[in-house]
């Protein structure tokens, strides 16, 4: 019953964690520029996933927008309980920013790389830098 | 202007970088002026701060009026307040240097979007070292990522390729760097630095603050190019553009050297670094194979980039030494080394490129007579070099004495006999360096068939311009007078930089 | 190559799973996340900021800082993409 | 193996009387939603990045019914430029602002000094300035970023 606890209370992390690793070993195994970019946007989608389930609250709890707050109701108590967790969501709305523009960035070198060498295949624009290197 | 002194530290770049965007579409020439500018206001506003840490202690500045483990706060005590100055210093002398060498090596039209970034670039630096809140440095992080990544890939040769390694290995150690944000945030709760510091002690046997500490260990180890995981470093640095790896190399890894000693010293305590786990010696040893093999790649290679780029790996094996050995002497070295390796590292580079400005020379083969043709650039070569080894006049024997003093102290003969070892060792790379500059055979230079016509100049005296002069010349009198002041320096500022606890 | 990077891959989920042992469970209300900082953004985000959506208060006036960090990053995309793609007469 | 990727050439526009149609319709009701999830940020989900991305990605709807010559004419590359840059200029300014009136750096309560609105509401005032600073940018750097690289950057530079 214990070990039934424990699963259900963590496979969620083992399931961002299993992305991720997907991520990570397509960033660095595998031998095509693009694919390695997309590894690199699983991997942080993955973390964005692991830090969003931190920010769950079992036992009801709903979007932290406070209900009846259009205009000035500010008097009534509120629970913090009825509320998810806004951290996260807030550090992760940053986090997909960046991981936009990193993805940004690293498309403009991969079509600087392809306008360079022709190729997004690693082993070949390697064998095109052996070539050249020795045609000098 | 005082207490708002640490706000305007990142508001003064960052608003000037968007300006500059938009002065240079209606005037070009105007970036220029404008971006040595705005840097050197800010030289003068990090030493604006330094005096209030001084004279009032630790800074602490909350923005948008929040209490700190709610809003964000700037902390700045005096480590940071002494890398501040470094990288302001450091970006303001090499923003002069920039001009004729981005005319020489950029198309015109990328001038303005160049120092767009490069002012980012520094607001990203500046914004990690005076923040204090774990996730805001990694946004300020991937600022000076994303510049970096760019500053690199418009240099010559693979340098797109280099900078796209740097962007799948950069990115890997920020998302390290970020798991382990999320790890320490899924026990603690909490963002801020100093609310950290209060809630962590009680948590120090659990797992995921071991595993949250590893991470930002790899993840920073990576940004850093410590030696495992320096790949990207030689090949980046080398194919940037000049400006840019005196830029980058003097600031960038220096940076991440920093957030390494907030996290292991200040994020957690020492008593969780050094007694609790074996950081001490996995750290120092990493850091003793980065200084020997950083020094055996310098000796094999003929760039004088990429030489510099190794000496450069082993440099970052000193400070991480110096970090790991865990006493009063070796953090004084390590973070004494860290601006005195800002300025040499800086000035050899911006001599590399002065070199390449005026010869296109690249390779140190092709040195030969150089002293005949630019005799003062090589005399500054010569003063760096006897810095980088380590001779006493000069600010590199300083550190790496208190580097030797820590690993004595800590009873690590072994690493204090590498230390000396690898410095003899750069002594080796240099001797070959001036071996072919001062006594190459005539008619061996291996350029003459290259470009002929240059032949009847070769012994004519002809030197880079002064923009670029001056700012290796101040870099030189930088290593002679932090050589003579180091005593000072160490008195005034580093001592109180050394935490508790040790 | 692969098999070393397989390595590598499998090494770091097996750490990361080893943290996560002590990590509270999924969803608990009174994990640390969700009872040390946060509650006060719930709470106070109405009197405070008068903004009913506590994201958005977080993110533009709490830790308003860290959006303009973000704003930065998004910036410096775009001016790079410009700087590395156009061609340059 | 060679993946089939052609030189990138910008093609003329073969006109499809039905795409163009749909997008005139749907275009301006999406600018309108991105307007609104900008500023009804405050009381439903949105805010300044989601609303930014819809306004960008209306824009790329439009470069892929009609073609680049359509957006560019709506949209100068200058203009959008100066546009990215003016969205965190409003973010930074505002802020500058507060430091002005005497407040930290990003401390909106102290605008109620030149709003009519109590320090919570001016709070609120000021958060909603700083979305569309956001929006803004993001809008116009999804535009740049997306042109740059949906035609590898060969259409035609800044006219100097």
């Amino acid at each position: 019953m214990d070990t039934m606890q424990f699963i259900i209370g963590k496979f969620n992390y083992w399931i961002y964690i299993v992305l991720m690793m997907i991520g990570f070993y397509a960033m660095i195994a595998k031998r095509n520029l693009v694919k390695k970019i997309v590894g690199m946007n699983i991997f942080q989608t993955a973390i964005i996933l692991f830090f969003i389930s931190t920010s769950s609250k079992k036992g009801g709890a709903t979007i932290p927008i406070i209900q009846g707050g259009h205009g000035d109701a500010a008097g009534h108590v509120i629970d913090a309980a009825q509320y998810l967790n806004p951290l996260p969501h807030v550090l992760m709305l940053t986090a997909i920013v960046v991981m936009v523009s990193t993805f940004g960035v690293a498309l403009a070198l991969l079509i600087m790389i392809y306008r360079e060498y022709r190729t997004f295949e690693e082993d070949e624009i390697y064998e095109t830098l052996e070539v050249m290197r020795l045609k000098k | 202007m005082t207490t708002q002194s640490p706000a305007l530290l990142i508001i003064v770049p960052l608003i000037s970088a968007i300006l500059c965007l938009l002065l240079g579409l209606i005037r070009r020439g105007l970036c220029y002026p404008f971006v040595v500018a705005v840097l050197g206001v800010s030289v003068i506003l990090s030493f604006d701060v330094m005096g209030t840490v001084l004279n009032d202690g630790v800074i602490r500045y909350r923005l948008g009026g929040w209490d700190p483990p709610w809003g964000i706060e700037y902390m700045i005590d005096h480590l940071n307040a002494f890398i501040a100055i470094i990288i302001a210093s450091i970006s303001f002398v090499v923003a002069i240097f920039s001009r004729k060498s981005i005319e020489h090596e950029l198309a015109k039209g990328k001038i303005i979007y160049f120092y767009t970034i490069y002012l980012l670039l520094f607001t990203g630096l500046m914004g990690i070292v005076v923040t204090g809140d774990v996730f805001n440095i990694y946004v300020f992080l991937e600022i000076a990522s994303l510049a970096g990544y760019a500053l690199i890939a418009i240099g010559r040769d693979r340098a797109v390729l280099a900078s796209f390694e740097y962007v799948v290995l950069g990115t890997v150690g920020a998302c390290f760097y970020l798991l382990g944000v999320g790890y320490l945030y899924s026990v603690t709760g909490s963002l801020n630095i100093m609310d950290l510091t209060l809630r962590l002690p009680e948590l120090y046997h659990s797992k995921v603050i071991l595993i949250a500490f590893a991470f930002f260990m790899v993840g920073l180890a990576l940004k850093i190019a410590l030696f495992p995981l320096h790949v990207w470093l030689p090949d980046a640095y080398t194919y940037a553009p000049s400006t840019v790896s005196a830029m980058v190399a003097a600031t960038m890894t220096k940076v991440g050297a920093y957030v390494m000693m907030r996290i292991m010293f200040t994020l957690f305590e020492p008593y969780f670094s050094i007694k609790l786990l074996p950081v001490t010696t996995i750290l120092g040893w990493v850091a003793a194979a980065a200084m020997i093999f950083g020094c055996i790649q310098a000796l094999a290679q003929t760039d004088f980039k990429r030489v510099l780029c190794y000496i450069l790996i082993a440099e970052v094996g000193y400070i991480v030494l110096g970090i790991s050995v865990g006493n009063r002497a070796g953090f004084t070295g390590a973070v004494l080394h860290i601006l005195n390796d800002a300025v040499m590292m800086a000035c050899l580079f911006m001599i590399a490129g002065a070199i390449y400005y005026k010869t296109g020379m690249r390779h140190i083969y092709e040195f030969a007579h150089l002293h005949k043709k630019m005799p003062v650039t090589v005399t500054c070569l010569v003063i760096a070099a006897i810095s980088v080894v380590g001779v006493p006049p000069t600010c590199g024997f300083f550190s790496k004495w208190y580097l030797v003093l820590g690993a004595i102290d800590a009873r690590q003969w072994f690493f204090a006999f590498l230390l000396l070892a690898s410095s003899l060792m750069v002594a080796i790379v240099f001797f070959k360096m001036m071996q072919t500059i001062f006594f190459a055979p005539a008619g061996e230079s291996a350029h003459a068939h290259i470009d002929e016509p240059h032949k009847e100049h070769k012994h004519s005296r002809d030197e880079a311009p002064a923009s670029m002069m001056i700012p290796i010349f101040i870099m030189v009198a930088g290593i002679l007078l932090l050589g003579i002041f180091s005593g000072q320096i160490v008195s005034t500022v580093i001592q109180f930089t050394v935490p508790k606890g040790f | 190559m692969k098999f070393f990077a397989f390595i590598v891959v499998l090494f770091t989920g097996a750490l990361l799973i080893y943290g996560t042992v002590d990590m509270p469970d999924w969803g608990d209300p009174g994990s640390a996340p969700n009872s040390h900082v946060s509650p006060r953004y719930i709470e106070k985000t109405l009197e405070e900021t008068a903004t009913p959506n506590a994201v958005t208060s977080v993110l533009a006036d709490y830790r308003g800082y860290d959006t303009l960090g973000e704003t930065t990053v998004i910036f410096t995309a775009g001016v790079v993409c410009i700087m590395l793609l156009r061609r340059f007469r | 193996m060679h993946y089939a990727v052609k030189e990138v050439q910008v093609k003329e526009r073969y006109p499809d009387v039905t795409i163009e149609t749909v997008c005139r319709l749907l275009i301006p009701p999406i600018q309108l939603f991105g307007l609104y999830v900008i500023a009804h940020g405050h009381y439903s989900p949105g805010g300044g990045f989601q609303g930014g991305c819809i306004l960008g990605a209306s824009f790329i709807m439009m470069f892929i019914a009609y073609d680049i010559g359509e957006v560019k004419r709506r949209m100068r590359e200058k203009l959008n430029t100066i546009l990215c840059a003016t969205g965190v200029l409003i973010y930074a300014g505002i802020g500058i602002l507060c430091l002005v009136l005497g407040a930290n750096y990003l401390d909106y309560g102290i605008l109620h000094q030149i709003l009519p609105a109590y320090p919570a509401k001016a709070r609120a005032l000021g958060t909603f300035g700083i979305e569309i600073g956001v929006g803004i940018t993001v809008m116009s750097v999804m535009i740049s970023i997306f042109l740059n690289i949906g035609t590898a950057g060969e259409h035609e530079g800044e006219p100097e």
